[in-house]
């Protein structure tokens, strides 16, 4: 290419907000990897700091589209935690087939994506046509297809009617035979399985150093996992058992979230089963001085937060962390010595928000300048799979 | 290791810099300790004890900058908080990116929100704000 | 006055535009099926053509304004001129055509590749400049084995450059496909179509999630009008020319089979990198290229 | 209603405009649009690249400081006639995110809206149903 600077301009068809990677590459490997994020930083901690308990339950629930019920889950458990109480036992159940259910619909996107980024598109069109029946029984029992606003400090807003569960089982139900055609695709496709496996590994020594969490980590055989290590909701009520597989590649990833969906399947089959009755939340008067640490185990890994209260109407100080946090962090370990052709979907199977791996540039290692930027990566890996296919 | 072993050998490394130890529940203990211990325990939790590090969180309570580090043992489901107040007056601390690779970003974070700086960091640029956001100016501080 | 008649109203513009606008509706129909979609009305590109005329044009700042309003005009008369002479050959036997005028429509079809460059370039954005240089190397690398494959007719009817003679030849001793050389080389030729259409497999050039439109990304309203349309034509001239090189004639069977050839290699796989493409045309390609063109000299 | 409006509302082509500070939901219900479900390519629209392509720029999220001037330029542009819908609360009226110090002004006050599908997020019908208003606007009857 001639010396023109490539502008990564921020507006793209595709984007959302931005995340930032700077490949540097020496030829075709991965030499170092520079991660920039912030761009889209909207200062929640603050705004929350000038929000009232409940309000922040909103707020919080809008930090990421796709699992947007994940937050809110953790912080109201960071609040039951301060206060010393557990919220009644249906409010329990609710709270974890809501969970549950936006962990199939998260995991379904993300296979959706992935199968973009390796260049089949109908696999795209395919996960996302079976992600609508997810997000009608979202629009059913909480009234909108994202942003469900069920939950609330010592409980949930809304209560299950029983005349919709028949209805819920017979939708989950027919999505099991289409995870099967997306297992049957993904473990069985040579081609699929030639591009993933192998690459982007993350070895148990990773793990620890990094402290990765969620499907990152369970990919490489750590086995944690917030709903086993400390039941909350209703997750020790239910059986169900944490998904891992060895290898820690692109490939052990793609597998340990689609085996997921299925364990998510039966654990809102065996809530909606067994779903006592009584009251679903607990009024809450004040706001003890003191502090709160909640958890729970969303799509992407462990979402944390922290809440400190002076008694006051307000938080004090609301510290969140996501997962991505961490995993993006360790793709610093996943990219390097890889092709760049491989470097879209190393950085896809964090499964970070969707639009990091948008924004990948390629700096050439000697001259520093910008050789590709990140629709290039995204289109030389789907290449790959076209030369693997032939 | 049982949670009570953990808890007593805590005590003893920390000696007579253990300010303050709330046991508060079955899974959560608050260990109040001075900053110079602080790689000394963490080094503890993170290499023998192979907790895992989930985060660090900066509070701003008027007269002094409290941080907490929060370590997880996750098959006995136990969160630690190390607790280390630093009063405004010298806002330094022994950056803990040396013991563990994945303290880097949120040093960064809280020396950009509330202005602690941390000894001994490899690049502590910034990590959310604009790089041309004003000098001194620290958006989770209370005092401005 | 009838050859400005022929140029402008039958079988030049007006008559290759709509048949080109249906084989383009049909292109995005069968593609949204293949997706589960409804896909567009069967107006649709019509009244996307319609629609863009209406549009401002905007002009870069930085852009050689000649070059910039010239390359899709010249892109766009070169089709009509290469279709005009493409349908004349098949429809008025013995009167219009000259003798090498195989090796003029092989001339014009690349035109409107070279002004695409020519337009891209001039625009002055980086991005169409990314687009213009891989539209580069696509020309240079189907170029090749595409006139290799068309030695095959000349050599098989032995040195006719005549379009109609081709014809006439085809008909009285049978289309070139039938043997092997001609079927290798009419492969070869409708791979060399899919590059030089830019459909998917080849279409970095203007790759939307690549580069952002690559080399249409300054071309607003009129332009790009005109350079779609330009696009629809050649959908309508290659097939036709490939169905008078080799297939004897055209027909409309013979020319939805090949659009359906198209449309198939456009859904099945996904985009190919430029230096992958470069290898496959030349190496790849042109092999089978030579193979023809061996075999059509040992008259097989 | 002369050619030139049928031709305009007929083949509405699009272009994805996030402005920073948003969740990236309104941007997932946008690509929602082109799948089999709610395809909206039957209506003739299709998401461009180029913002020299566009007749309608969808907006979405709460304007960060940092891309201010930068959502100007891109603006100025588009191809006129070009139409600006802002899609999801972010964009309407700065939603959540309304007092944040990152998002200190909202969207209107930088690009002239036409129409507003309020919504956090819109669904798919919902900016379907606020594009037939915006043709019904366009050509006159209401």
């Amino acid at each position: 290419m001639a010396n023109k600077i490539i502008p990564i301009g921020p507006y793209h068809p595709l984007q959302e907000e931005p995340e930032f990677f700077r490949l540097h590459v020496d030829g075709e490997t991965v030499v170092d990897i520079d991660i920039e994020i912030g761009y889209n930083h909207r200062m929640i901690e603050k705004i929350a700091e000038s929000k009232s308990y409940d309000q922040v339950t909103f707020l919080v629930e809008r930090i990421c589209g796709i699992c947007s019920t994940s937050h809110p889950f953790a912080y109201t458990n960071a609040i039951d935690d301060l206060l010393g109480v557990t919220p009644p036992e249906r409010a329990l159940y609710i709270r974890t087939i809501v969970g549950e259910l936006e962990r199939i619909h998260s995991h379904l996107l993300w296979l959706g994506l992935a199968g973009h980024f390796l260049g089949y598109n109908t696999v795209w069109m395919w996960a996302w046509r079976y992600r609508e029946p997810v997000l009608d029984i979202f629009e059913r029992i909480t009234g909108n297809r994202n942003h469900y606003a069920m939950f609330k400090p010592g409980g949930v807003r809304r209560d299950f009617y029983e005349e919709d569960f028949p209805w819920i089982k017979k939708t989950l139900k027919s999505l099991i035979p289409k995870f099967d055609m997306f297992k049957g695709a993904v473990m069985d496709d040579p081609i699929i399985r030639a591009r993933t496996e192998g690459i982007g590994v993350l070895t148990r020594q990773d793990v620890y150093d990094y402290s990765v969490v969620g499907p990152t980590a369970r990919a490489s055989g750590v086995g944690i996992d917030v709903r086993k290590d400390e039941p909350y909701a209703a997750y020790d009520k239910v059986e169900w058992k944490v998904i891992t597989a060895d290898g820690g590649g692109v490939f052990a990833k793609a597998v340990v979230r689609i085996l997921e969906l299925y364990e998510s399947t039966n654990i809102i089959l065996q809530c909606l089963d067994n779903m006592p009755k009584g009251d679903i939340e607990l009024n809450i008067k004040d706001m003890p001085v003191g502090e709160g640490i909640g958890r729970h185990e969303a799509p992407r890994g462990e979402v944390f937060h922290y809440i400190m209260s002076d008694g006051g109407n307000s938080p004090v100080r609301h510290k969140i962390r996501a997962p991505s946090f961490m995993n993006i962090a360790s793709n610093k370990k996943a990219v390097i010595g890889h092709t760049i052709s491989d470097a879209t979907i190393i950085l896809a199977a964090v499964d970070p928000c969707y639009c990091c791996t948008e924004r990948t540039a390629v700096v050439d290692y000697k001259t520093g300048k910008k050789v590709m930027d990140g629709q290039d990566l995204v289109r030389l890996s789907q290449e790959k799979t076209e030369r693997m296919r032939r | 290791m049982r949670r009570t072993e953990i808890i007593e050998n805590i005590k003893v490394r920390c000696g007579k810099d253990l300010l303050e130890l709330n046991d508060r529940s079955e899974k959560r203990v608050y260990v109040t300790i001075k900053k110079e211990i602080l790689p000394k325990i963490a080094r503890y939790l993170f290499n023998d004890v192979r907790a895992r590090f989930v985060i660090a969180s900066g509070v701003d309570i008027r007269k002094a900058i409290e941080i907490l580090y929060h370590f997880s043992m996750d098959e006995i489901g136990l969160i630690v908080s190390l607790r280390v107040i630093l009063d405004k007056s010298n806002l330094e601390i022994e950056s803990l990116t040396s013991i563990m690779k994945c303290a880097s970003w949120i040093e960064r974070e809280i020396h950009e929100l509330l202005g602690v700086n941390f000894k001994g960091h490899p690049d502590l640029k910034h990590l959310l704000l604009k790089d041309d956001w004003p000098e001194g100016n620290y958006p989770l501080r209370r005092d401005s | 006055m009838k050859h400005l008649f022929n140029f402008l109203i039958f079988p030049g513009f007006l008559f290759t535009a709509t048949v080109g606008l249906v084989a383009s509706w049909i292109d995005r129909k069968v593609t949204a099926r293949v997706q589960w979609r409804v896909g567009p009305p069967w107006y649709q590109p019509f009244i996307d053509l319609v629609k863009l005329s209406i549009k401002e044009i905007t002009v870069p700042k930085d852009a050689s304004k000649p070059v910039f309003f010239m390359a899709p005009l010249i892109g766009l008369s070169a089709v009509i001129l290469s279709s005009t002479f493409l349908w004349l050959a098949n429809i008025e036997l013995g009167v219009s055509g000259f003798t090498g005028d195989l090796i003029v429509i092989l001339y014009l079809l690349t035109i409107p590749s070279i002004m695409l460059i020519l337009g891209a370039s001039a625009s002055g954005n980086p991005l169409a400049a990314v687009g213009a240089s891989r539209e580069i190397k696509l020309l240079l690398a189907y170029e090749l084995p595409f006139v290799f494959a068309l030695m095959v007719p000349i050599i098989k009817s032995n040195g006719l450059l005549k379009l109609q003679d081709l014809i006439i030849f085809q008909a009285a001793n049978g289309a070139f496909v039938s043997n092997i050389s001609g079927f290798l080389a009419m492969i070869v030729a409708i791979f060399c179509m899919q590059a030089k259409l830019g459909l998917v497999p080849f279409d970095m050039a203007e790759a939307e999630t690549e580069i952002m439109a690559g080399v249409y990304i300054e071309y607003s309203g009129m332009l790009l009008a005109i350079l779609k349309l330009t696009k629809i034509m050649a959908m309508v001239a290659l097939p036709l020319f490939l169905s008078t090189a080799f297939w004897g004639g055209f027909s409309i069977l013979k020319y939805v089979a090949l659009l359906v050839i198209i449309i198939l290699m456009r859904n099945t796989n996904p985009r190919v990198r430029i230096d992958q493409a470069l290898r496959f045309f030349w190496k790849k390609m042109t092999f089978v290229a030579v193979i023809a063109v061996l075999l059509a000299i040992l008259g097989m | 209603m002369n050619l030139k409006l049928k031709a305009l509302t007929k083949s509405l082509w699009v272009y994805h405009l996030c402005v920073g500070g948003s969740c990236n939901n309104c941007d997932i219900e946008i690509l929602d649009l082109l799948t089999p479900r709610f395809d909206i390519e039957r209506f003739g629209m299709m998401l461009v690249g180029s913002v020299k392509h566009a007749d309608a720029i969808l907006v979405t999220g709460s304007l960060t400081l940092k891309s201010l001037e930068r959502v100007k330029t891109v603006y100025e542009q588009a191809a006129k006639p070009c139409v600006v819908i802002a899609i999801g609360a972010c964009a309407c009226g700065q939603g959540i995110f309304a007092n944040g110090p990152n998002t200190p002004n909202p969207v209107d006050s930088v690009l002239p809206i036409d129409i507003y599908i309020p919504g956090c997020p819109p669904k798919p019908e919902a900016m379907i149903l606020g594009i037939v208003k915006l043709i019904g606007k366009l050509t006159g009857k209401k």
